[in-house]
């Protein structure tokens, strides 16, 4: 029992913590604030890990007010998540301390850096679908001044978009939560879903409620029709806040669905109805379409905010197939994604925050001036569009295969094509930067050319992730395994 | 038919016209001593009714000349008595009405009501 | 016994507030105190003798056919008299830093604490008619309070306010006359008094008599056609506003319709009958109006006035479900929502009373200067919005989850308005508060110079209220069980 | 026989010759008389009203002696006892919240006149209440409609006089209508006396013959009352008379006239034709339609009015509607309601004419409304007066107006056919078009005026102390309205037991 001690720490340390620093009128000088935020950060994952490492724990928090309770639990699901979460949140804030330097009232940055965490960490181990709202909802809000951070107009117009369009979501979510507490069997997750006996005759009705639900939760994973606040909403926060946006909470979308489907309602509910064909067509209209607005996108991070929506979706379609191979590869690729987009995005800010570059035409030969960086960038890219052996090979080439083993009429074959596609289109809208960073074309003055590579604050973690996006997909093996574990549970 | 009892009870018809007329004086006449004779004309058409009501063929008034005689010999009297109280009522009122129509004429020198009160919305009392 | 207690409850601020224009006080403090005391007394034995719990029914005065004017404590009216009583000191402590400057204190307090007599005695009112006598005395005395600034527009309303309440309870008397011909007693029983037996035929009338008393008591719980009288009285004071307009008074008219429905005609008779369908409908239709009224509004009083309009109808939505959950889904709302709007309203009126601001566009940056205002807004908007862990989502839970177990299809499209209604909270409400905290760059800090919290009478109620919607938010379930209790009729 | 039993004829012929004798008084005398006289005859009533509630039933009073079918008779019950006090109280109160007004408005040698006519108007009051005799009460309606002629034309204007020539012309042609009607009754019937009338009206309809002569009689009859208590169609004369006037007469005016002239034809409905002939003949349909359409229009046309007494004059129209429509029902629950209503009304609007008049003079006489801002500042008794008067008539409980609504409600949902809905709809229109004009002019009446506005329009301030006898009559007013309201039980009771006498 003394984990769920643990657990409870790694879930409302850094929530503390963070309201600490955002109300505690000391921590006026910047060494002092770092401090305490890396402090009270490193503290919460050490928790995290551990609750991580010991793998099952559970605890029933509070009961506020008949079946709705506060319950987490601990699932192999859940410490895939968390584990990613916390290295690339570590990685980002590394980053984030250098980064923002050029900023102000990073005060409130690092107050709701380090709570957004432990909201995070409660989505991963939270053990209902009450408890999983109740956090959901308080990402949105938590997250919204990360977003907003800059006060500039655009910046709150884009956080009021977020927020309008995560809660429309979130209510989405909360209609389906009503109809699911009366007819499904329980609200806790239970690994292959716990089946809508009770519902009856409204078979009907359950399946518009779940493919509301997937709605919901696909507005914060970006799927179309709801993708739009999302290339808004990224480039106007700071580079790591945008990093670890679009790297882990629009995962949380992901990780909602996920419950919903496989350890709520059951995929076999929806196997060959409607939804699940109405669920991939949009998913494949999303990835096809998020790599076009991303191929024709100038300006940098909104680019990568558009691969975003088309990756997601890749998960998504994954998900969506509902058998294992292809799970497999969504839950890699959520993996490996998370890796991959943090450090284009943190890349993308180490430029902004050297040359104060954003549009990609203005990148030429930035690979001279920044080479680490630009090398960084490059292998993630490489990863993302899926060259072997880099990571994102491995997941595409199991969604690949499980939609050709899936056997459903159409979607199977085309299925592949698009991701196909998308993956070239991918290659197009990413490379580019590499190659004309690095061969500028004579007409570039090698002259006027100076060495701005940011410091190693700013250099280490970028590194750390290219690494781990190159090599997830080298030995992907004990990883694979672990999934195939869990997937192995659900069907 | 309808016509066959019409002649016998002439009088009656000839009492319901009158108040008809007396009726329709007061009620649409714009001139107040117009009025005031069509309320004459309709208590008269009033009385006139009752003392056809009253009259018996062949019977004399109820006043006793030269001994009792049997009831059959006399109408009712009712009527005649009412016919006065009719009468004094009629008068009083008529009274009352030509002295309003006096003091009316005094201020306004009209007669038409109408007139006298648009004359009263523009003192505006 | 205790019944009594309530009767001396009932007189007590009446005569007492009447007292307060002639009682010879030496200073402006020394009638603040006696006012205060004259509350904090009449809540004080209102609460002991709700503690006692008596079903005795206290015969006052018997006018015309033996109906009498009575009081009686049952389920609903220990919720209501409890609330009222619960609020009431709070908002008085706050009015008395709020009128400092209002002028015509004497007439005011006098009024305001003649109301709180007259709101126990339609919550104690035993029967149809007294309730009646006590509905209509409230239209009255509360005209005074609307009328206070006595500038034209007070006049329009006030004169609005009457021609609708006095309308709309004449037909609402018809009502009653029908209940005294064809119901075996006056006295409110749980699933209604009409007498099967001398109804017969006649239940068309009677549904269409139902459907007259609704919209006439509608007015107070101001249901769409009737809702124009509300913000309109948002002229008058706001201790006034917040506690009569959000609560005693539009609660009153809820209260009135949940005794016609639940305890006059009975749920039952109604239930499944064209009326039901109709008065779901208005109510449905209300909820979104006045959210999105409340969305186009700018001042911020009439913008609260109108949500008010649209948590109302939350309440009548319940009721319409004509089932117990539904009852109890109404009257959750019914106490969360008055905790929360009346916190939102105080907090207006503290910024209205510390500057001179009106407009919500002349918010900027005061989130800084008025932590305590803002913060306890914050909470309240939040609360308003649904998110979970604050009051207002264990109301909306419980109605949504009443929806659903009703299985009727229009209770399910009904779920879909509170959804709808809680996004446009969430835009009405969130839109002011990053509005306070999130001024916008070319904000420059001299507009709110000299601008801070106001004195500890006006924090200490909202601080009180915030923590009210926090408490019941973390730990419903005395409160639901209490109300389910009363829909059982144990009470 | 019981000596109370004089108390009948003996009222009317006090408060006759009261009047007689005044007119030699000089007006100090003579108002001392007529104040002694009303509190006689009014406690004499409730002496008699006591013995017949203790002893239950009626009797009649034969007049010199000669038996029916010819003496003339006057027949007493519960009800008429009942009305008698009433109206005895009511008056006695219209004229001492009017007495001061008299001073202003009618030249002091005429003081003697008005009481003479005051006492005439009671002596017809009573005679109308107690006769048994048709053409007595032919006879005395003629004496109280030229008593109260000379109530409104008492104070000198233009104004007042061409109201007094309207008022007459209009109760004219009812008296006139009324007249031809108990002719013919008499033609039918043979009879004078009700209660014969009544016995050889049913036999005529057990005969079944002369039944269109019937229903014309009766229909002659009812709207030659009905001309002359005003009910809607007919009410043209009615602002101006009681607008006009000097307050007493308007309160008596609205108050007593039009209501004595009602409960003679609640009379002629029980005691001469029989209720159920009457149900059956469709007279009360008709008499229904005029009350609906009066309780909408009154009320409509008192919204437009910006002259405060003319508004209440023509509330009055509407009251006298709701009045109406009690009989259209034709159901005795419909009557019990309509009965208390005449009492409820005339209590109430008594008052507002007199409140009324407080809030006019303190604002330099303009009985404009919107001169009236702030008059109940003022004038504070007044201004309770008007509000408490104002809530009653909209029907606010604890007030007498709500308790006959309360009835009106009843009966209508008691009643069998289709008339139900329609009442009850009507009946909470015309509360809100009542709630409409009454409480605009209690705020208006509640808004303070400014100081400087004030003091240019000559305004002043009254306070109670400096017009006690008004100060107590509204007071007592106010009295009689809350026991109205709230203690009805016993007083429809009353009613109830007289009704079922007159059967």
């Amino acid at each position: 029992m003394n984990f769920n001690i643990w657990l409870i720490l790694a879930v409302f340390l850094p929530i503390a913590c963070g309201v600490l620093i955002l109300f505690f009128p000391g921590l006026k000088k910047r060494n002092l604030l770092l401090g305490v935020s890396f402090l009270s950060l490193a503290v919460s994952m050490l928790c995290a890990l551990a609750v991580i490492a010991e793998g099952k724990a559970e605890l029933h928090l509070l009961q506020f007010g008949g079946s709705l309770e506060v319950y987490f639990h601990v699932d192999p699901l859940g410490r895939v998540f968390a584990a990613v979460i916390t290295v690339v949140w570590l990685m980002a804030g590394i980053f984030s301390c250098e980064y923002m330097k050029h900023e102000k009232e990073e005060k409130r940055y690092f107050g709701f850096y380090v709570l957004v965490y432990g909201v995070l960490m409660a989505l991963c181990f939270s053990g209902n679908l009450v408890t999983y709202y109740m956090f959901y909802e308080m990402m949105t809000l938590t997250t919204l001044p990360l977003i907003m951070h800059n006060k500039s107009r655009e910046a709150i117009m884009a956080g009021l978009k977020y927020l309008f369009y995560s809660l429309c979501g979130a209510y989405l979510v909360l209609f389906g939560i009503y109809f699911l507490n009366r007819y499904a069997g329980t609200l806790d997750f239970t690994a292959g879903g716990s089946g809508l006996e009770a519902a009856g005759g409204h078979s009907a009705l359950m399946l518009v409620v779940v493919f509301l639900m997937i709605l919901g939760f696909g507005v914060k994973a970006g799927m179309f029709p709801m993708h739009a606040w999302l290339p808004t909403a990224h480039p106007v926060a700071p580079a790591p806040a945008s990093a670890v946006l679009s790297g882990l909470v629009v995962k949380m979308g992901v990780l909602g669905i996920v419950r919903v489907i496989f350890y709520v309602v059951g995929p076999e509910v929806i196997r060959g109805t409607w939804v699940q064909t109405a669920w991939l067509t949009l998913t494949l209209i999303t990835v096809f379409m998020g790599s076009m607005l991303a191929y024709r996108e100038k300006v940098m991070k909104k680019r990568l905010a558009y691969s975003t929506v088309s990756q997601i979706s890749y998960i998504l379609f994954g998900l969506a197939l509902l058998n294992p191979e292809a799970m497999t590869g969504s839950l890699l690729h959520v993996v490996f994604h998370a890796c991959v987009k943090s450090c284009l995005f943190l890349s993308a800010g180490a430029v902004i925050y050297k040359t104060g570059k954003t549009r990609v035409d203005e990148l030429t030969g930035i690979g001279k001036e920044m080479p680490v960086t630009i090398w960084c960038y490059t292998f993630a890219s490489l990863a993302l569009v899926g060259i072997p052996p880099a990571s994102g090979f491995i997941s595409k080439w199991y969604l690949a295969g499980g939609s050709l083993e899936s056997g459903i009429p159409v979607f199977s074959w085309l299925g592949p094509v698009v991701l196909l596609v998308s993956a070239l289109l991918t290659a197009g809208y990413l490379l580019p930067i590499t190659i004309r960073g690095f061969l500028p074309g004579a007409d570039y003055d090698y002259e006027g050319l100076q060495k701005k590579e940011p410091s190693g604050v700013m250099v280490i973690p970028l590194l750390i992730l290219a690494g781990l996006s190159v090599l997830l997909g080298t030995f992907p093996n004990p990883l694979i395994h672990y999934l195939n574990e869990i997937i192995g549970t659900l069907f | 038919m309808f016509g066959s009892n019409l002649l016998p009870n002439l009088g009656e018809v000839v009492a319901m016209i009158l108040f008809g007329i007396g009726f329709a004086n007061l009620l649409l006449q714009k001139n107040l001593i117009k009025k005031i004779i069509g309320l004459n004309i309709m208590d008269t058409a009033v009385y006139l009714f009752l003392a056809i009501k009253g009259y018996i063929e062949g019977r004399s008034a109820p006043i006793v000349v030269d001994g009792v005689q049997e009831v059959e010999a006399y109408i009712n009297p009712i009527p005649s008595g009412l016919v006065l109280t009719g009468i004094v009522v009629s008068v009083s009122v008529t009274a009352l009405m030509l002295s309003l129509t006096v003091r009316l004429y005094k201020r306004y020198h009209t007669l038409d009501l109408d007139e006298i009160s648009s004359r009263l919305k523009k003192e505006g009392i | 016994m205790s019944q009594y207690w309530i009767v001396a409850a009932i007189l007590l601020p009446i005569l007492g507030g009447a007292l307060t224009p002639v009682l010879p006080f030496r200073s402006r403090r020394g009638m603040l105190i006696y006012l205060e005391v004259l509350t904090i007394a009449t809540s004080a034995i209102v609460l002991t003798a709700l503690s006692r719990g008596t079903t005795e029914t206290l015969h006052l005065v018997y006018f015309v056919r033996g109906l009498s004017i009575s009081f009686r404590i049952d389920g609903l009216a220990m919720l209501f008299g409890g609330l009222v009583s619960i609020l009431w000191p709070f908002a008085m402590l706050y009015s008395f830093e709020y009128m400092e400057h209002e002028g015509h204190e004497k007439i005011f307090f006098m009024f305001y604490s003649m109301t709180y007599g007259v709101t126990l005695g339609v919550a104690f009112a035993s029967d149809m008619l007294s309730m009646y006598l006590f509905y209509e005395l409230l239209t009255l005395v509360t005209v005074p309070l609307i009328l206070h600034t006595l500038v034209r527009e007070a006049i329009l309303a006030v004169r609005q306010y009457l021609y609708m309440s006095l309308g709309g309870a004449a037909f609402a008397l018809i009502a009653i006359v029908f209940l005294m011909v064809y119901g075996d007693t006056m006295e409110f029983t749980l699933g209604g008094v009409l007498n099967p037996a001398v109804i017969g035929g006649e239940t068309n009338r009677l549904l269409f008599v139902y459907l007259l008393a609704f919209f006439g008591f509608g007015v107070k719980a101001a249901i769409f056609p009737m809702s124009a009288w509300l913000p309109q009285a948002g002229v008058a004071p706001t201790p006034v506003t917040a506690l009569l307009h959000a609560v005693a008074v539009v609660k009153a008219g809820v209260f009135a319709i949940l005794r016609l429905t639940y305890y006059s005609f009975g749920a039952e008779f109604l239930k499944g009958t064209w009326v039901q369908p109709i008065v779901m409908g208005f109510a449905m239709f209300t909820i979104v109006y006045g959210c999105s009224r409340a969305v186009k509004e700018q001042h911020i009083k009439r913008r609260l006035a109108y949500s008010t309009v649209s948590n109302l109808s939350y309440i009548i939505l319940g009721a319409s479900m004509m089932t117990p959950a539904g009852m109890v889904g109404a009257m959750a709302h019914m106490v969360c929502h008055a905790f929360m709007k009346i916190g939102s309203f105080l907090c207006a009126g503290a910024i209205m009373h510390q500057t001179d601001k009106k407009y919500i566009y002349e918010l900027n940056g005061f989130g800084r200067k008025m932590p305590v205002v803002f913060g306890c807004f914050t909470v309240s908007a939040l609360g308003l919005m649904g998110v979970p862990g604050l009051a207002g989502f264990i109301s909306k839970w419980n109605l949504a989850k009443a929806a659903v177990e009703s299985e009727n299809v229009m209770a399910y499209f009904g779920i879909g308005c509170l959804l709808i209604s809680a996004l446009l909270t969430a835009i009405y409400m969130m839109s002011i508060v990053i509005r306070a905290f999130f001024p916008g760059r070319d904000f420059d800090g001299r507009s709110t110079e000299g601008v801070r919290d106001p004195g500890w009478k006006m924090c200490f109620p909202l601080l009180c209220f915030a923590a009210a919607v926090i408490a019941i938010g973390l730990c419903s379930d005395p409160l639901i069980c209490f109300l389910q209790d009363i829909a059982a009729g144990i009470y | 026989m019981a000596f109370v039993q004089n108390v009948p004829f003996f009222s009317i012929m006090l408060s006759m010759f009261s009047g007689i004798v005044s007119s030699i008084l000089p007006g100090k005398a003579a108002k001392r008389l007529n104040t002694a006289v009303i509190l006689v005859i009014g406690a004499a009533s409730a002496w008699l009203l006591s013995w017949l509630m203790r002893t239950g039933g009626s009797f009649t009073f034969m007049m010199g002696h000669f038996p029916a079918p010819w003496g003339n008779e006057i027949r007493a019950g519960a009800l008429e006892a009942g009305m008698a006090l009433f109206f005895c109280v009511i008056m006695l109160l219209s004229m001492l919240g009017g007495r001061k007004k008299l001073f202003d408005e009618v030249e002091v040698t005429k003081h003697n006149i008005y009481y003479i006519l005051t006492d005439l108007l009671l002596s017809s009051l009573l005679a109308l209440v107690y006769t048994n005799d048709l053409f007595t009460a032919y006879v005395f309606v003629e004496i109280n409609t030229i008593a109260a002629c000379g109530l409104i034309m008492i104070r000198q204007n233009g104004r007042t006089i061409e109201a007094a020539v309207r008022y007459m012309i209009m109760s004219l042609l009812g008296s006139g209508l009324l007249l031809m009607g108990i002719c013919m009754l008499y033609d039918l019937t043979g009879h004078l006396l009700m209660s014969n009338i009544k016995e050889s009206v049913a036999a005529i309809m057990a005969a079944g013959t002369y039944q269109i002569p019937l229903t014309i009689t009766i229909g002659l009859v009812t709207v030659g009352l009905a001309i002359k208590s005003a009910l809607f169609p007919f009410h043209a004369w009615l602002p101006d008379a009681y607008g006009y006037s000097t307050v007493s007469s308007a309160a008596m005016l609205s108050s007593l006239v039009s209501k004595g002239y009602i409960f003679l034809l609640i009379k002629i409905f029980y005691c001469v034709v029989g209720f159920d002939i009457i149900v059956g003949s469709k007279i009360p349909n008709v008499l229904f339609l005029f009350g609906l359409s009066g309780m909408i229009f009154g009320s409509i046309s008192a919204i437009w009015e910006k002259d405060i007494r003319r508004m209440i004059a023509f509330s009055s129209v509407a009251q006298i509607g709701y009045i109406y429509m009690g009989f259209g029902l034709g159901t005795t629950e419909g009557m019990v309601a309509s009965i208390f209503h005449i009492l409820a009304h005339a209590a109430t609007k008594s008052l507002l004419f007199v409140s009324a008049i407080g809030l006019t003079d303190v604002s330099a006489g303009s009985r404009n409304f919107f001169d009236l801002t702030g008059s109940a500042y003022r004038n504070k008794v007044a201004g309770v007066g008007f509000s408490v008067g104002a809530m009653s008539m909209v029907g606010i409980p604890l007030f007498s107006g709500f308790v006959s609504k309360l009835l009106f409600a009843e009966a209508a949902v008691m009643h069998p056919t289709h008339k139900m809905m329609p009442t009850l709809i009507v009946l909470a229109v015309s509360t809100i078009l009542n709630a409409i004009y009454f409480l605009k002019t209690v705020v208006r009446i509640y808004v303070p005026e400014k100081r400087e506005v004030e003091a240019e329009k000559g305004y002043f301030t009254m306070k109670a102390g400096q017009q006690r006898l008004y100060t107590i009559t509204i007071i007592l007013f106010i009295l009689i309205n809350l026991v109205l309201g709230m203690m009805s039980e016993p007083i429809i009771g009353i009613i109830e037991t007289g009704l079922i006498h007159f059967i």
